[in-house]
């Protein structure tokens, strides 16, 4: 039982557990020390309840120390949230003298779908799940992560309701598989999402490569020539690269996949003649599939007419 | 000269209407602390506390000398005063009650300090004797047995510090012309 | 004399003064310790002198202690910064061996045009002034103010260079005359504003007024009834309200003055019959004569026709 207010106090309540599953029963007591209540006279205090603001009635009976108590079985709780008050009848009113919150819920459903994206800006390893159903009680939600060597649980914590947090730099271990895990603890247990092992580097978000230049070479024939370069801070590595043309009326891309390096050139031919076409390219680590980077901004060019 | 023949000085008159100004916004601040107490705790209304009530003593802030019978302006003033910095520190345990709003409650606490010294420098300015209420000499806030009891305890403490201001408010009234 | 460079270096330069009025003299001594300079052989080092690019020659002479010692006079700084390079020949180049930041620029000019409003949301004190002329020296520009009473002079430092900052409302007294006042400050002197003595409460800046309902009253007569109200957070305050109309082919407004209170009805009469009128109120403190408020939101009526 856990005691709520002093013995000092008019009335102490007491309940059998302030958190409860949904729909099941809440018992509580309510005791009166009528000395400690201004104004009470001598005779016998009648005890009644308020769940919120319903009436209900309790089985009342002496105390000890010449208290009264009165017990209260609310048979079924069914909202997440309640007060529980405890009165007294004086001068024809209905007096409160001690109040209990009391609350009703699930355990926490366990989350899913976790996936993370590895900034190459700071770093940060920014994790995103679905959360599980919801428990109707204040629910605590952790990202957890451990590297494979030590026992140390780090992670971050999701700010205002969010399903999805960043670990930042220093808690990570680049090039070496992690564990990454969501926890959803809440008054009536915890639940925990499927492991994720990854390297932090596998899920990487490279920057959209940039197509220099396009030309016609040799010049009036179906080849043609692009240049094309990766922003400086993904130089160090080993990128696999694809390029993908379509003219307006195409009814889709042209894809040429394999593209190797961090910069350079690609020529490809059979395209038609003095035809406008639309330019795309995306890159990603050769290492580990990871995610593509989103397509670089789209370049156009019209090839030459075929030689006389 | 008595504090009734200054009432027509334009100066005293200006401080009175500034302050009856400041005490209306006061009094609204602490209405809109009320309501939240309301909202929060489902703590309303005096009649259904009255077994509870904390010991009389929560703030001292006696405000006789400025009944209407026995008026003392001077001695009302001071006694005003003295309330303001009593309920300046037992508001600490409102602070802690409604974390939410924070700013309210300590701009309460700012402008019971201003009215405070408005008085006490008008009082200077009518060359009445005044006493000086250090600033940094504050009492901790009321300590409560436990979270109902606090409760209560910040609802009476609002209570008790409007019907202060109700009373302050009816003296200075009383001085306009 | 103002030394710069340690004692332990090949070269120390110092300067009369580091900042002097635009125009004014400027000298500069550079101590060349030839042990300390590496490579530097024996023999009389030749010292030259930089003024940013500009080549300058000073006045040598044997120091203490088997230093070499050449004095500078700068007979007019005339640009805001510039840098003092004393430099040695060696190997046939002019070697840059120690340097000096020099400035010239005026006494700050007086800030002025120093206006406050008191924002009645957070109840800071906002003021705007005119910066005085520009120094063309780092200047360290405060916001004053103090309490009739107390000694402390708090205040405020302007952002980014804005002319104006807020003073929060901890540090401010209502209902009570402050004083406010701007200083500038430079290496070669002080400027302050004109001193403001104000109540924050009388530079409040009220909320508009809401034109609630307006009605023919009584109906089919050239008389208006409107009924308006002030937002709750002006509701302690003693306020003065005008009225304007105005129909859309009348050259100006009517103004109905000397509205009282804080909210309530408004009768006139005297208007057209069967006529569109634009309504609009606005407010401010009785006990000041402060700012007025914005406009109110126009309100548009058309008035009743004549009775048969």
């Amino acid at each position: 039982t856990q005691q709520s207010g002093a013995e000092l106090d008019c009335a102490s309540v007491a309940v059998g557990a302030p958190v409860v599953p949904m729909g099941s029963a809440v018992t509580a007591s309510c005791t009166i020390r009528r000395e400690r209540c201004r104004g009470l006279e001598d005779g016998q205090p009648l005890i009644s309840w308020l769940l919120d603001s319903e009436p209900m009635a309790g089985r009342q009976r002496r105390g000890v120390g010449g208290t009264e108590v009165s017990e209260l079985r609310v048979p079924q709780l069914n909202r997440p949230q309640a007060k529980l008050w405890c009165c007294v009848e004086w001068n024809g009113t209905k007096q409160r003298v001690g109040v209990a919150e009391i609350r009703a819920g699930y355990p926490p459903g366990k989350p899913s779908n976790l996936s993370c994206l590895l900034d190459l800006g700071d770093y940060g390893l920014t994790c995103r799940w679905q959360q599980g159903a919801d428990g109707h009680l204040p629910t605590n939600i952790m990202l957890k992560c451990a590297t494979s060597r030590s026992p140390a649980v780090t992670g971050c914590t999701p700010q205002n309701g969010h399903s999805q947090c960043t670990v930042p730099r220093r808690l990570l271990q680049l090039y070496r598989p992690m564990e990454l895990w969501v926890t959803a603890t809440n008054a009536l247990g915890t639940a925990e999402s499927e492991r994720l092992r990854i390297d932090p580097m596998d899920v990487a978000k490279l920057d959209p490569p940039t197509l220099q230049s396009i030309r016609s070479m040799p010049p009036q024939t179906d080849c043609v020539t692009l240049t094309w370069t990766m922003t400086p801070r993904n130089a160090h590595m080993e990128l696999r690269c694809e390029l993908r043309y379509r003219a307006p009326e195409d009814p889709s891309w042209g894809v040429l996949t394999g593209i190797a390096g961090h910069a350079g050139t690609v020529q490809h031919c059979k395209f038609l003649f003095g035809t406008l076409y639309h330019f795309q390219m995306r890159c990603r680590r050769d290492l580990a599939r990871g995610y593509w980077s989103e397509w670089s901004v789209s370049r156009n060019y019209t090839t030459h007419e075929k030689a006389p | 000269a008595p504090l009734a023949e200054l009432s027509g000085d334009h100066d005293f008159q200006l401080f009175l209407h500034k302050n009856l100004e400041f005490t209306r916004k006061i009094r609204g601040d602490v209405a809109a602390l009320q309501r939240a107490v309301c909202d929060t705790f489902q703590l309303c209304t005096e009649e259904e506390l009255q077994l509870v009530q904390p010991d009389p003593h929560l703030v001292q802030a006696p405000l006789d000398q400025c009944h209407k019978r026995g008026f003392q302006a001077e001695v009302c003033f001071t006694q005003i005063r003295a309330g303001l910095h009593a309920y300046h520190d037992s508001l600490g345990a409102v602070l802690r009650l409604l974390p939410n709003h924070t700013t309210l409650v300590e701009t309460l606490q700012l402008d019971a300090a201003n009215l405070s010294s408005n008085i006490q420098q008008q009082m200077e300015d009518l060359g009445l004797d005044t006493v000086t209420l250090p600033a940094e000499q504050r009492s901790p806030p009321p300590t409560f047995s436990g979270p109902f009891q606090q409760q209560v305890g910040g609802f009476f403490i609002l209570a008790n510090f409007q019907r202060f201001l109700e009373t302050a408010y009816r003296a200075l009234r009383h001085l306009t012309r």
